[in-house]
């Protein structure tokens, strides 16, 4: 993505002060610590150390747009008849700021289920409302692979405006029309020389570098279609998942949901939560259960964001975050796995 | 060590004794192992035994169909014995090769430490009491009971006690237990509410992916009473309410098979501190039914037998 | 033949939030046998009532306020429009709470989702019905559908089989297809009882036995996996083409909508782009999980 | 909610049928008085009581929760009370060390002869609940999901 060359720029140091600006407009995020895990939370109005340690968050932003749980309606019997209630429309301007270009172009990935055929009006609105300011990384982790999914460290496609960490000062490039329009609005900013364009050049082209893990996706679907039916191979991979739901609950591409209803003293609420094709139960009906075995489960989220998504949608549903890797309980690497693929046989 | 492990490995699968290896080899990241479960020979060569060898492999034992060659811990052999206790495995179907274990090291305290992650790391290497790190090409020294993790400084059994062939010389425990302690005893500070208040807080954050569950060796339930839903117990929604019910429930459940082998803690994405519910639970078994896990392959399970006299103050 | 086709996705779009369902309301139920029970119910909303459209082969997602939602095809026919039904075989949460609600009870119901029966593709055609047990709900619409438009269609062969006879579901269907003579029926059951004078023998048995001409027709299956699996081969032993043979399937769909993600056999979402399959379609799915 | 002044404790008791439900029985039909805050439920021991029932009741609201069986050596089942025993005793205890008052986890040996017994042990039982006030503990609606990372 060719970002404009009208940039402009502002020294760590003032990040409170243009934090503070746009709080008057939205609620703003950063990456914040609880306990350890790292997470989006709302900006309590000083703090700006993020700048000094933040890598990545843990809970993906997704978690904005498809939260861990939300209320679908409230359902409530009058006079022998049900009366639903909607939750009221969720109006308040976010900003979220420092996304990394992972999760940003996560969100572009799960737009396109959500608005297939049926909208989904909750995630919908959500993605309406809600500026995305993204950070290129420096420091990606051992476990990130977005370069071999078509993307970078520094990848603006996904967001509204583009940060570039060129050391004391962040570069501010606008990318869509709101994010240019905000940049226009914001006072303070200093105009970027030549000198610190070249710099972030220098820095993108570094961090590019820095990520070393690497999947071959060429013709991926097509492989992964080949060995679909190697059964000894989808079990010998699977041996050591335990079939937990962090790769996919924590993932910013995985979406899938349970829906249930709750009913306390006559007032009942229909709850949408994350759920994941880790679990047997997923897919489990009275008679049977097409994926009881954990091969299959595997098999499963591997070529969904492989293969399926790719056919359905025209895009791999994964960004190379490198979530699953690092906080999986027993390593168990999809990279790995992706790059061992037995050849047709 | 490695040395004879994987010759005593290769021996086993050689000679038929077992149908699978059960181990560690190194992980895809710097500093990490990950379970190695093979039928192939050839690929013992890759088994490892170094100070990041989290994982309890017991857990794997309840899915594996045949007779299994197993690298166990203290902890590990003891989930072993609770397993042989439950019937969930017979012994004669699992070959332990035991390791003496001085202790495991939690990268989480040493990130803590030395302000980096991981990844950013250089070496970490364990020298006697002493843990030494590099990063930025400085060294620095660290004590064990800085860096290793808390159930291993309160580890009372070390060296496993079950075992087919023991790898190396029999370990002591760290002599001075009181800092595996020392959240639990800070929580037992507090007065009740405040206390009922951190676990709310600590569980509001818990996402229902069921790490803490699957890691477990002790959880072995086909069909876990989360997943009931006639009657529903418990909302599949991660509400504080149910999320705490759910770990209260485990806890009961697992008490007297969990050995303080701290995977549940590890394991969890959004570091809810576990063990301070499951080393509580371990240690009101001790108190009360003066039981402890997997100690005797022999000893009844703790819920299936009782004493004519114990515990009954409470009862009117 | 592109049943998959998803044009029809958009056929009947909720005004607004898709997930919301309509009230509706249970007009009358009909224990078909223990444990199954077919419920007759229309929306309360009046406008709705005379608006809703939906094709044979569809399904619905209903709600039991407080218990949950499951999806159920709709079983009654879009030629006889003065209700909807859907038959309900209690198995789980949902249907267990189904089955306590009584007439006048209200309910949610969301739809009709998912592809339907190809009818262009039918007409003219012979059409051979084979069902097993509450397997005959989705091809009941469809059956009434031909009837009601007889002259469009060629011979039809209705060979439907259960366990017993008292697990023979639509007892009452089953009498009028036995009496009309532009159909033949055959019931079969697995193993008779004191009172059964009619056919034993499992369904593909019977299959094989009648032997239905498969030249210029159609064979519409529904029923339990196993009967499927059986019932294939001898769909192909008889000549048929697996163009020509026509199934529906069945999976745990939450949204119904194609995006909680349990549905899937490959990329093929069953609540998105089936349920109605042919067995061409399924046999290039390269996987054993339908 | 309710006033505090107005406030009665609910509580929930689960009760062996062979001997505390009859001396429940026992204690209606001679007419002892206790307090009208107990729900029962009948099981058939109290060795069937699993401590997610104890658990479910408080998430319930209940503001204690009841077990009752027979007297140590007469259950019907032989050693049904003595399983109960081990379970409540490890919920009492792991449920005190989260938080909970331990007044809201009672247990009672109340055998059919016992109608006297059942009345005090409810009496004492609600008295005690009055005491310690009413069951809060999931009443909060705390959620970093709800109120953090995602409003």
């Amino acid at each position: 993505m060719r970002l404009i060359n009208n940039s402009k720029k502002v020294n760590k140091k003032d990040i409170g002060k243009l934090l503070s600006q746009w709080s008057e407009e939205f609620v703003v995020f950063v990456p914040s610590k609880e306990n350890g895990v790292v997470m989006m939370a709302k900006w309590d109005g000083t703090d700006t150390s993020f700048v000094d340690w933040y890598r990545n968050t843990v809970i993906p932003p997704k978690a904005h747009f498809l939260p861990p749980m939300e209320e679908m309606f409230r359902f409530q019997k009058d006079k022998g008849s049900y009366q639903l209630e909607q939750p009221a429309s969720d109006g308040q301007k976010q900003l979220i700021f420092a996304i990394r270009p992972c999760d940003a172009n996560a969100l572009a990935i799960l737009d396109k289920v959500f608005e297939d055929a049926y909208e989904d009006p909750y995630y919908l609105s959500r993605r309406k409302n809600r500026l995305l300011v993204g950070l290129g990384c420096t420091n990606p982790y051992d476990s990130c692979f977005c370069t071999s999914l078509g993307s970078s460290p520094s990848d603006a496609a996904n967001v509204d405006l583009m940060l570039t960490d060129i050391g004391d000062e962040f570069l501010i490039e606008g990318v869509t029309d709101a994010g240019k329009q905000l940049i226009a609005q914001t006072s303070g900013l200093e105009e970027a020389t030549e000198a610190d364009d070249s710099r972030a050049k220098e820095v993108r082209e570094a961090s590019y570098h820095k990520v070393t893990r690497r999947i071959d996706t060429k013709d991926i679907n097509s492989k992964l279609l080949s060995c679909f039916e190697d059964e000894d191979y989808w079990e010998k991979v699977a041996a050591k998942c335990i079939s937990c739901g962090i790769c996919t609950l924590l993932c910013p591409t995985c979406y899938c949901f349970d829906i249930s209803d709750e009913l306390v003293k006559q007032q009942g609420t229909r709850f949408r939560c994350w759920d994941s094709c880790a679990f047997p139960i997923y897919t489990k009906m009275p008679m049977e259960n097409p994926r009881e075995e954990k091969w299959r489960r595997v098999r499963q989220k591997v070529c969904h964001k492989y293969e399926f998504y790719l056919m359905n949608f025209g895009v791999i549903a994964c960004t190379g975050c490198g979530r699953c890797i690092r906080l999986c309980p027993v390593n168990w690497d999809i990279t790995q796995t992706l790059n061992s693929l037995p050849a047709k046989t | 060590m490695e040395q004879k492990l994987r010759r005593e490995a290769k021996a086993l699968l050689e000679q038929g004794q077992v149908d699978y290896i059960v181990g560690f080899e190194p992980g895809s990241l710097k500093f990490t192992t990950t379970p190695l479960i093979t039928r192939d020979k050839e690929e013992v060569d890759r088994l490892v035994i170094n100070p990041f060898i989290v994982n309890n492999l017991a857990n794997f034992l309840t899915e594996l169909k045949g007779r299994v060659g197993i690298i166990a811990k203290g902890c590990d052999s003891r989930s072993i014995v609770s397993l042989i206790q439950d019937n969930k495995v017979a012994r004669e179907d699992v070959v332990i090769l035991g390791i003496p274990c001085p202790g495991i090291i939690d990268l989480s305290k040493v990130e803590e430490l030395i302000g980096k992650d991981r990844d950013e790391l250089e070496a970490i290497s364990r020298e006697g009491d002493k843990v030494v790190i590099t990063a930025d090409g400085k060294t620095s020294e660290f004590s064990i009971t800085e860096v290793l993790f808390d159930n291993c400084l309160g580890c009372e059994l070390p060296t496993p006690q079950e075992y087919d062939i023991l790898l190396g010389e029999p370990t002591l425990p760290v002599t001075d237990r009181s800092a595996s302690q020392a959240k639990i005893e800070q929580l037992k500070g507090m007065p009740p509410q405040p206390r009922w208040e951190f676990w709310s807080n600590e569980l509001s954050r818990c996402i229902r992916c069921y790490a803490c569950r699957n890691v477990c060796p002790a959880c072995f339930c086909q069909r876990c009473f989360v997943e009931e839903t006639e009657p529903q117990w418990l909302m599949p929604v991660p509400r504080w309410q149910d999320n705490l019910m759910f770990q209260v429930i485990r806890n009961i459940h697992v008490a007297g098979r969990c050995t303080d082998c701290g995977e549940c803690e590890r394991a969890c994405p959004v570091n809810i501190p576990l063990r301070s519910l499951t080393k509580e639970m371990y240690d009101i078994v001790g108190e009360l039914f003066h039981f402890k896990a997997g100690m005797d392959k022999d000893t009844a399970p703790l819920m299936t037998h009782y004493e004519q006299e114990e515990a009954e103050d409470f009862i009117r | 033949m592109a049943i998959t086709d998803i044009s029809h996705r958009k056929r009947f779009l909720a005004q607004g939030n898709v997930y919301l369902p309509h009230i509706a309301v249970i007009e009358k139920i009909i224990e078909e046998t223990p444990g199954v029970r077919t419920f007759h119910f229309n929306f309360k909303d009046e406008k709705l009532r005379e608006e809703f459209t939906f094709e044979s082969g569809q399904f619905g997602e209903c709600s039991v306020f407080g218990v949950g939602e499951a999806p159920f095809c709709i079983s009654s026919s879009p030629t006889r429009r003065d209700h909807l039904e859907f038959a309900v075989q209690q198995a789980g949460r949902v249907t267990n709470a189904l089955h306590r609600l009584g007439v006048g009870a209200e309910i949610g119901f969301r739809g009709p989702y998912g592809n339907s029966f190809p009818l262009e593709l039918l007409q003219g055609k012979n059409l051979v019905f084979i069902g097993g047990g509450i397997g005959l709900a989705p091809l009941r619409s469809l059956i009434w559908n031909v009837i009601d438009n007889r002259e469009k269609y060629g011979n039809i062969d209705i060979i439907y089989g259960a366990r017993s006879p008292a697990d023979l579901c639509f007892g009452y269907d089953l009498d009028s297809w036995d009496k009309d003579r532009a159909v033949n029926m055959i019931t079969t059951v697995d193993r008779g009882d004191e009172g059964w004078t009619g056919r034993v023998g499992l369904v593909p048995h019977v299959l094989e036995q009648v032997a239905p001409a498969a030249d210029n027709a159609v064979a519409i299956v529904c029923g339990p996996p196993i009967m499927i699996r059986f019932t294939f081969p001898v769909l192909v032993k008889l000549g048929f083409t697996p163009e020509q043979i026509i199934t529906t399937l069945e999976k745990r769909m939450k949204c119904g909508i194609g995006k909680c993600g349990r549905c899937n056999i490959g990329n093929i979402y069953v609540c998105r782009d089936g349920p109605v399959f042919t067995y061409a379609q399924i046999k290039s799915f390269v996987s054993s999980e339908y | 909610m309710k006033q505090e002044s107005e406030w009665e404790p609910r509580l929930l008791g689960f009760l062996c049928k062979w001997c505390s439900y009859a001396g429940a029985d026992l204690a209606g039909t001679s007419r002892k008085k206790y307090p009208a805050n107990i729900r029962i439920i009948k099981v058939p021991c109290s060795g069937r009581i699993d401590p997610l029932f104890i658990l479910k009741a408080l998430r319930l609201g209940f503001d204690g929760v009841l077990v009752s069986g027979c007297h140590p050596g007469e259950c019907h089942y032989q050693t049904g009370n003595y399983r109960a025993r081990r379970r409540i005793a490890l919920t009492k205890k792991f449920l005190e060390y989260m938080g909970v008052e331990p007044t809201r986890i009672q247990a009672s040996w109340v055998s059919a002869s016992e109608g006297g017994k059942f009345a005090e042990v409810v009496t004492e039982v609600t008295n005690e609940l009055k005491e310690i006030g009413p069951n809060r503990l999931f009443d909060e609606e705390r959620d970093i999901y709800g109120t953090k990372i995602a409003p």
